[in-house]
């Protein structure tokens, strides 16, 4: 995603010059995240789902819910497990293959996001204690790219996980059992937000584009609660950012967060 | 195709299938040319259950070099299943299935598209499985022959294609999920109405010979209905309403 | 295997000029398979082998059968495994490493051939009904290449299953326990025989030899049963056939399977 | 961070930690400067029970070529775990972990290295964690600047770095391995003293946005403390007694 | 060789092995120089069980380039077990044993290989376990040097091998399979005879210091045993009768 | 570590002209191996370990000990696994990924050593008989590397276990459980030591340097145990040994181990 031609510099300039006049390449204010929409059960075989677009970034999240073996430390809790995946399709630079770094970092930090705001209740999704819990896998592939797939992906995994059912096991035999026809809700505490901004010169602005993304000189991804509490960051990109900055990034992350997590609900409530 | 044993009724006395379809009658299929922004060309297609998504980049520059060929274009595809696309979350990592089909829609394909006119260069089909029903190799390559024609690449025909099978000892069209776990046959065809070729085929399933014949002409049958609807997708987007 | 030089179109040319004529570069008629040797109990260590050649085609098989866990939803069923692999000293373009994808098709091709007439009858293969099963592994390695893998592995596995004898294990103390000294027959159903044909220009020929899979356009494997019924069929290759091909390389692939079908049974009945 | 169930005293009534330390006490460090011989640059650090060695190479050529770039020299680091070096024996494959590690170190370096004095070269950061404990990227990311001055590779700055964090909903200076498994938030920080830039910033746990400004200026104010520990490890080696 | 108690008994009391075998009697030796079509050279030996095939390639060209050498010719030396090969199936992915043997077979023919006379080429040794005894490296070794002068590769001597090793107290020549699980010591060894050199030695067991020399001694003389097959095989194909 | 340049031929030719005289580049008579220093308990929070220093070459090996499954056939014998990897700080040559033959010889050549020695009585090490056993991890990593790193590993995987602990486990409701608080010895039956030679030209030499082993035609390990009996032996590089010299290898291998067997002792000691 990263390249570095003639092209390249033009577009970062032009970029830098309008952000001198406090404006963006596609007329946004800076603190303004482009327009999110959101499909829940776009996959309907799936226990939950999630086709999201930000701007021309475009992400599919889907859910499966299913009996695993606990950790052995962890006997009472079930799993949570987030991915990410750049589909090739999304973009002519994508490579097939195994993930390099900048996609392990993506699935940490999103799976991060919403692991550490304890959206998912684990202590809830054990069917017979350090024997048998549920794994909750919630997959995200990226299908058209135009930056900022940290905030697409978490909001795509998010409004899937708003969306899915649970089927129910019992212990039966020494195994978990499908009680058939029954379907639980999964237990939710809390709606994480994850808001990126990029540092281009000395501006901060959210949720970057792609052009924006290939401008940058770092970034900064900060997720929040419903409680407008901050329960994971992630800072990246190869230059650094002032003390000012970093607290300035924090409240633009719990101020944009909470007019995305609004959109969530919306979602969840048009998806039941 | 382990378990064949009917444990289900795939037909009943009416000659009417599990999901109430006729013998010769496929399943809902719904074809969008279009839709990707980044790739040169895509397309998007519901067939029964199954939903996929096709982009195709090129023609291209290969690397490395070696890869290329000085008189020809090559084609490469690549069909993937995204974990969540199954009944139980598939692994990430390609299956032996998905590198055997990536391999037999390519060589399904490779009559349809003049590589000729772009040697040197590469033609990069990636098929994304997002739900799977019965049927996926047919649906993805029914979708790859649009994105393709989508993607401005000259081709000779479009490949069109669909199941033929065999369910309670009678031939039927389009296998769906079902009846591919239950059943008694399943026969993948591809066909190229215009230049009247099959350029895919396989089969899985006990058939006489009569009945072979039979699923054939079913299949290539069912291929010319499928065929109709590709056509329309690019109309729909080329020259039609959009509405849809 | 499949390379592209000047000398390669010359041999196609020539090729293709015989057959015009109707005749082959080694004299063959159209429908005629090469000549096929087997050798059965070449590895007698095994549970049972074959050393088949095909021509100048050599692939020697070994069948191990050991106690192995069901899959999850089959436990009432054992499992057949079949491979293919291509040793490095069978053609110098051979390389080591992972299978590419045309070793994977050959072996799955093998594999379904023989998986699809129920040869084995893997529900006789269970020692406790979703805990054991007996697993039957059916490797072939090719040791030297002229052409046409698909048959010549088809008929090892196939040689080497008719030798195979079983050792025989009881359920004893929640595990499988061998039997010492006795051994029970592999359950055999029906003898599959696949048939490969090559079309190149119009004409379809069977089994063809190293020089014609370099010059052919399509290609078609068609596996028929003891009964004369068609269980398995892959096409390949970079062209494709008309509706009245595929109808005659049915009928093809019958009437060949049925002679090599003979060799099959002589070659169980000398090797015992 | 699974669990943080308070299963032990985090903090006792007298506002001592569960190791002794007060709120803004950073754990022992000790940090080495050279050591290796093969490599260009080296350093060992002891903080709290990490112990962790680094190695230096370069500027040197870059193989393959087409990795290198004409305009600039290219930072590569490796952060890495022994086997021995965790509680239950490590896989000896990179885990997802160390490689997002690798990744977070190096951007914190970039802007301290002068890579553009050195096009189309590589400077290799190889890190060694022989024993952890808490806060390992911390410790692995301040003996790597000290490393990298030992090799001679010119640098705006070094970057020093520790965590804060929440515990007994207190906000304290350098978590250790207790506190980050039970405790509330760990918030690890690199920074450059005289550029004033924060270069490496992370964060799990729940912070107000009170806390989450008062975690960011303890960990910037130990940072300051961790750098004259830097300073003084080259000193010792370039200028000083080197008696330990 | 984890365990080594003899739960049978490897010698009786007239001095004879499990097999029937008298303490210096090799098993039955079988060489075959040639047999496959495809490889520039190639042999087939049965040493007891074993049943080892070998193709040699070269000299040939390198890829990539930069493996090759500009002084001389390289040598490379695959030793791989077929699935069948072993009592358990094994598992297709080359294990390290297969990787370690590879690389002393390769380290045993270097000495006997004329390769400065091919500069920037490699000779390719490949070498297929079809079923494994015990001493399958030793089987394997003596293989290869017939095949590589089956290919026509300029040779100083050839390396023929044997086991010796000690079982029920005493120094015995070629360890069976059950003498190598249940015996005491076995060592491997690769001999020319003509230049007299050792060129393959590896020992798992314990011998005293007079053992150790006397195993040496059992070893080297078993060789020059190998050795005359060896130069029978090439004798039959090439100027012999080929009945056999 | 292998490379022909002229300055290795360059090197190789004064090496040899000082061995034609009894000489070597640093000083060494011919079967005098280079300083050994050995610091146990470097790594406290591993089971064991041990930093050896072997003249410029240096290990640092750690001790894992813990519960694990033992191989289905010998039920009654815990786990004894060396390991051994090449750090890339070691040297500017070494790289990173899968170890490549060279590294996977190392580590298997240092296993044997120690295992064929029976230094460990893993008779001993059984929590449930086929059930649950200890395993014992020695793992070395080089962090400077100056030749004949079998030696260097060798002695810092034995001085890392002899200075080890084990923790105890019984074995409570079908799973091994941790005493709380008590240590118990590792079983140890033997101290081996390893000693590499080198031929260059027609000298041997103990413990070659980094610059030595670029020069040697061929190598030998040889492990003896505390009874001087020999144990295991691997022969490697490019060229051959006469008979006589296999034999005065044996020789010097069983004289030479002992003295480095004492300073193991008293590292042994020291660290008590």
């Amino acid at each position: 995603m990263a390249s570095h031609t003639v092209i390249d510099e033009l577009k970062r300039n032009q970029i830098l010059e309008l952000l001198e006049q406090g404006k963006r390449v596609d007329g946004r204010s800076l603190d303004e995240p482009r327009e999110v929409s959101i499909e829940t059960n776009a996959i309907p075989k799936a226990n939950g789902s999630a086709r999201v677009r930000l701007g021309d970034t475009e992400v599919v999240c889907g859910v499966k819910i299913q009996p695993d073996r606990p950790f052995p430390d962890t006997g009472d809790k079930g799993l949570f497990i987030c991915t990410a995946e750049l589909l090739p399709l999304s973009h002519p630079t994508v490579e097939t293959g195994p993930p390099g770094p900048e996609v392990i970092e993506l699935a940490r930090v999103v799976d991060r996001g919403i692991r550490e705001s304890h959206m998912i209740d684990v202590s809830q999704l054990v069917i017979e204690k350090d024997k048998s819990v549920i794994g909750v896998f919630a997959d995200n592939v990226v299908v058209d790219y135009d930056g900022n797939l940290f905030d697409a992906c978490s909001y795509a995994a998010t409004a899937a996980l708003l969306s899915s059912k649970s089927p129910k096991w019992n212990w039966v035999d020494d195994a978990p059992t499908l009680v058939e026809g029954e379907e639980v809700d999964v237990p939710i505490t809390t709606i994480p937000v994850s808001v990126t901004m990029a540092k281009i010169g000395k501006h901060i602005i959210v949720d970057p584009n792609g052009d924006e993304w290939a401008s940058m000189d770092a970034r900064i991804t900060i997720t929040s609660d419903s409680n407008g509490n901050i329960c994971a960051l992630q800072k990246g990109g190869d230059d650094g950012f002032t003390q000012d900055e970093i607290v300035q990034c924090g409240e633009i992350s719990v101020r944009v967060g909470a007019k995305i997590r609004e959109k969530l609900k919306e979602a969840q409530q048009g998806g039941q | 195709m382990g378990g064949r044993e009917a444990t289900m009724v795939l037909m009943d006395e009416n000659g009417k299938r599990c999901d109430g379809r006729t013998v010769d009658e496929p399943r809902r299929i719904m074809i969008k040319a279009g839709g990707l922004k980044n790739a040169d060309g895509s397309s998007y297609i519901e067939f029964g259950d199954n939903k996929i998504l096709v982009g195709v980049f090129g023609p291209r520059d290969v690397h490395p070099k070696h890869m290329s060929d000085t008189d020809t274009g090559i084609l490469r595809v690549r069909y993937h299943m995204e974990p969540f696309s199954v009944g139980e979350r598939k692994n990430p990592a390609p299956s032996r299935r998905e590198i055997e089909i990536s391999k037999v829609i390519k060589e399904a394909l490779e009559p349809a598209v003049m590589l000729e006119k772009f040697p040197r260069t590469a033609v990069d089909v990636f098929i994304e499985v997002l739900q799977a029903d019965g049927g996926t190799r047919c649906a993805a390559l029914t979708a790859a022959s649009v994105a393709l024609a989508d993607a401005g690449i000259p081709m000779r025909d479009m490949v069109a294609a669909i199941a033929a099978g065999k369910v309670a000892d009678t031939v039927i069209l389009d296998v769906n999920n079902e009846e591919d776990q239950a059943g008694q046959a399943d026969m993948p065809i591809g066909y190229m109405p215009n230049l009247e070729k099959i350029t895919l085929l396989q089969l899985d399933g006990v058939l006489t010979p009569e009945e072979y014949k039979k699923c054939v002409q079913v299949g290539v049958d069912g291929c010319k209905l499928v065929y109709e609807l590709q056509k329309k997708a690019l109309n729909d987007k080329y020259f039609g309403n959009k509405g849809d």
